[in-house]
């Protein structure tokens, strides 16, 4: 099991963590603390807040949220694919761009979603009237 | 096909499942507080929201209220004019002028002025009018995320301001405008200094509307936004950029022409649709149209003195003041105790950079006003933005607020 | 209604500050250097100095070659307030409320005499200066103000930040005394 | 061309009108109270009149006026009345204007609001009620607009003095 390929994302990792760890920190230790009940009341361009945000609203906020979620993973999956795309059996050698197989493979998986944004459309999830 | 569907969704009645029934939701009040970048500082609107969309809008003003009227009472003819200043802060020099026209109809000397010092009245406004404008657009495009425009044209702002400064002795708040005349002359080679400056904004002008007008995010933003119709302009009693960007042409400096507009002619740009877009267009063709003003009028500006020799309202010139004991009396009479301008009252209005920019003025014969009440274009354009922003998103209240261009201090006078 | 500034408590304040003044040398002055030099200002604009802060932050005269260009539209990520232009009554609770909601340590600057003492507006409507609701570190005379006297301002108010003398960092300093007394 | 605006108004309107003059060029019709609404829509929907756009609405407040170089019988006296709202009005399609002018007494500060003939005196007609306390009747939401609602009085009336503030927050430690 050869560890070491993961070593550099370790060091990636531990170097963020570090370098956020090491603000919030400081900021926490040295950052003075001082509060009153004006201070934690929502801030509303300086007037007092009206209404409680705890009211129930419109449903088409959650539809859109995960719509984004399905397309934005879409492509989150296409990234590993494009990383790996030289040693893959889409490179094709010969022209050194995509071959044959790896369009099929990838239309596979695109032509999936194009058919989910198809229906989506149509049903008027996506735009807010 | 219905029974696939009961198939896949496994649901009894199928028919509830075509039409869209609406989850029922509260509406929720949110403030656009007084302290906000879009609203200038100095409006709050109360929105109640359907999500994003805007149900209801209660608008605010009077967060600058800083009390003109009563600061007038108080004050002789002369010293109105720093507070003038601070009406429209965007466009000084036209209050100025309006107010000194306002004052010189009750003096019955609206015509009499030496042909210099209405040319320098002129020309002076119209660099002011092009700050106005420069800074409406420049600030409405920062807000709809376009910081380059804003930028360039703060950069040409800042030269008219150098200029208005050397001219007045202060970048914003000139008081350079007296009653029968102006407070000093051109200093020399200042009019090439602003052929110059004004050769130099053509480039950053194209420059600007190449990067704004057919940029997609901004047209976007614009297009059929905050939609008026003419009769509801007239209706509102809108003048100014807003009225003239919903197919209304009116122009005081055409339709009522004052000072020496007659002798110079320009064309007044009027839009058709009355949305945020074509407000925006009518600016920027306004700075052309002003920039083009000033050209006829430096090459038209005539010698002469630049105060009219009236003595009711000419300081005595100082060397008659320092030697001549009436003329030092005079002065400080006149200084004291305000230009005695006979009882009456007179409604003057000019073309302000937002509108029919008017002055009421009552006089009882005292060189203090009795009253003198301003007709600001920004606080009649305000009425119109609760029904504007109706039916619009919350984003869209920003791009109408722009164009609006509503100015605290005139607004809330 | 006016503060009664009587010399003994004007000697108090100056001794307290000198004190403050000599704790924040050295290594403990290093946060506050920090703090110096990434102001985040919340431009608390209301009128006709609003355009000359559009003049400070813009290209000519940039705010930015000080560290503190980046405004910010929220009390919470913001230190600096900058109450630039006239205060109205009606405007009086909104600032204290903004004042009030800003994180620790906070710094005011009252931008233009409108700010600083209501200017030549002296009337029912418009209040004499902004630090009849909140506390001001630096004033800036002018009206309104040319963009090197703001520069210069904000180099004082990094000074007096440097030092520690801040009226925030004064009240912060004397609520930690009063706390290691009681703990004693 | 001014003048013949004044003439087709008392033709019209005989008895609702108690005087018509030119003030400066501007034209100034003084109308009775009650009669305020029928002439004010008659000025907006006859066609040779045609004011469809309001200009603006103010009062000004006459206590103890005193102009000089004038007769004295001009100055102010208790009998007379102490506010006169002005509306201003002008007409887009034959460019000419009007200012009505109503004398109201002191204890009954009562006016027909214009807002339901033009609806841009809203604010206006607000912004008078707020600063000089003309109840304008009619008015859809009369309140205050420059001043916060606690205020008590009415700023730019003559017997206002000029700094009496009415403050809404201090400092804790200054006051």
């Amino acid at each position: 099991m050869q560890l070491q390929a993961f070593t550099p994302a370790g060091y990636a990792i531990v170097a963020a963590l570090g370098f956020c760890g090491l603000f919030t920190l400081l900021a926490v230790a040295v950052g003075p603390k001082s509060s009153n009940p004006e201070k934690l009341k929502p801030f509303e361009c300086g007037s007092e807040p009206i209404g409680t945000p705890r009211g129930k609203y419109s449903v088409k906020f959650y539809q859109v949220a995960i719509l984004f979620l399905v397309f934005d993973i879409e492509t989150a999956f296409m990234y590993p694919w494009a990383l790996l795309f030289k040693k893959s059996l889409s490179h094709d050698a010969v022209t050194g761009a995509l071959s044959a197989f790896g369009f099929v493979e990838m239309a596979l998986f695109v032509v999936v979603l194009v058919v989910a944004l198809a229906y989506v459309w149509r049903k008027k999830a996506i735009g807010w009237e | 096909m219905a029974d696939l569907k009961t198939l896949v969704l496994g649901r009894k009645d199928v028919a509830d499942l075509d039409e869209e029934t609406e989850l029922p939701h509260e509406l929720m009040t949110v403030n656009m507080g007084p302290s906000h970048p879009a609203m200038h500082g100095t409006v709050r609107i109360i929105l109640t929201v359907d999500g994003e969309k805007v149900v209801k809008s209660d608008v605010q003003p009077g967060y600058l209220h800083r009390c003109f009227e009563k600061e007038s009472e108080y004050a002789t003819y002369t010293q109105i004019f720093p507070y003038t200043d601070r009406l429209n802060y965007v466009s000084p020099m036209i209050n100025n002028v309006g107010y000194a026209m306002a004052v010189e109809k009750l003096l019955g000397l609206t015509g009499k002025l030496p042909a210099r010092a209405e040319y320098i009245r002129v020309i002076v406004s119209e660099v002011s009018r092009i700050t106005d404008h420069m800074t409406c657009v420049g600030a409405s495009a920062m807000e709809l995320g376009a910081f380059g425009p804003f930028l360039f044209l703060l950069k040409c702002r800042e030269w008219l301001y150098e200029l208005l400064e050397k001219v007045s002795g202060a970048r914003l708040t000139h008081s350079y405008v007296r009653v029968g005349g102006v407070a000093k002359d051109l200093p020399d080679g200042w009019t090439d200094e602003l052929l110059y400056t004004l050769s130099q904004i053509d480039p950053v002008l194209v420059e600007v509307e190449g990067l704004l007008n057919n940029n997609k995010i901004f047209f976007d933003r614009m297009n059929g936004i905050g939609r008026m119709t003419r009769e509801e302009a007239i209706k509102w009693g809108q003048t100014g950029p807003i009225a003239r960007a919903c197919g209304l042409d009116y122009d005081v400096r055409k339709d009522h022409p004052y000072s020496v507009y007659p002798e110079l002619e320009f064309d007044v740009p009027v839009g058709t649709r009355g949305d945020c877009l074509d407000r925006y267009l009518v600016r920027v063709e306004e700075i052309k149209q002003s920039m083009r003003i000033l050209r006829q009028a430096i090459a038209k500006l005539p010698d002469g003195p630049i105060m009219v020799d009236d003595h009711r309202v000419a300081l005595p010139p100082k060397r008659d003041t320092y030697n001549t004991i009436e003329s030092m009396i005079r002065h400080f009479k006149h200084i004291m105790d305000g230009i005695r301008v006979p009882a009456g009252e007179g409604y003057t209005f000019v073309e302000g950079g937002n509108g029919e920019l008017g002055f009421f003025v009552v006089s009882d014969g005292t060189g203090r006003p009795y009253k003198c009440y301003v007709r600001s274009p920004s606080f009649v354009h305000l009425q119109t933005s609760g029904n504007l922003i109706h039916g619009h998103f919350i984003a869209d209240v920003v791009p109408i607020f722009g164009m609006i261009n509503m100015i605290g201090g005139e607004c809330d006078k | 209604m006016g503060v009664e500034v009587t010399t003994s408590r004007l000697g108090d304040a100056a001794a307290w500050a000198k004190r403050v003044k000599e704790e924040s040398r050295g290594l403990k002055g290093i946060p506050n250097w920090g703090r110096k030099f990434s102001l985040f200002s919340y431009p608390f604009v209301t009128a006709c100095c609003g355009m000359e802060f559009m003049s400070v932050a813009a290209p000519k005269y940039d705010i930015a070659r000080f560290g503190a260009e980046f405004p910010r539209f929220s009390p919470r990520q913001s230190d600096l307030l900058m109450v630039v232009g006239t205060i109205v009554e009606k405007q009086g609770p909104a600032l204290r409320r903004v004042w009030e909601q800003m994180a620790e340590p906070k710094f005011v600057i009252a931008f233009g005499v409108c700010a600083s003492t209501g200017g030549f507006y002296q009337n029912y409507s418009a209040m004499p200066g902004c630090d009849q609701v909140i506390p001001v570190d630096v004033y800036i005379p002018g009206c309104p103000p040319r963009p090197e006297q703001v520069l210069d301002a904000l180099i004082l108010l990094q000074e007096r930040i440097q030092d520690g003398i801040g009226h925030s960092q004064l009240r912060l300093k004397r609520e930690q005394l009063a706390h290691a007394e009681a703990d004693e | 061309m001014s003048k013949k605006v004044l003439d087709a108004l008392v033709a019209k309107f005989g008895d609702a009108i108690e005087k018509v003059e030119q003030v400066h060029g501007d034209e100034v019709a003084w109308i009775k109270r009650d009669k305020l609404t029928a002439v004010a829509t008659a000025l907006r929907d006859d066609a040779a009149l045609a004011f469809d756009a309001p200009v603006f609405v103010t009062c000004i407040d006459r206590l103890d006026w005193k102009p000089v170089g004038v007769p004295p019988s001009e100055a102010w006296t208790e009998d007379k009345p102490r506010f006169e709202v002005c509306y201003q009005l002008r007409s887009t399609k034959h460019k000419h204007r009007i200012r009505l002018k109503i004398a109201l007494p002191e204890n009954d500060a009562r006016l027909a609001s214009l807002t339901p003939i033009w609806v841009g005196f809203d604010w206006q007609e607000r912004e008078t009620f707020d600063m000089y306390g003309i109840r304008f009747e009619g008015h859809p939401d009369l309140r205050r607009i420059y001043m916060y609602e606690e205020f008590v009085g009415y700023p730019l009336r003559k017997d206002y003095p000029k700094d009496k503030r009415q403050p809404l927050v201090r400092r804790p430690d200054l006051v």
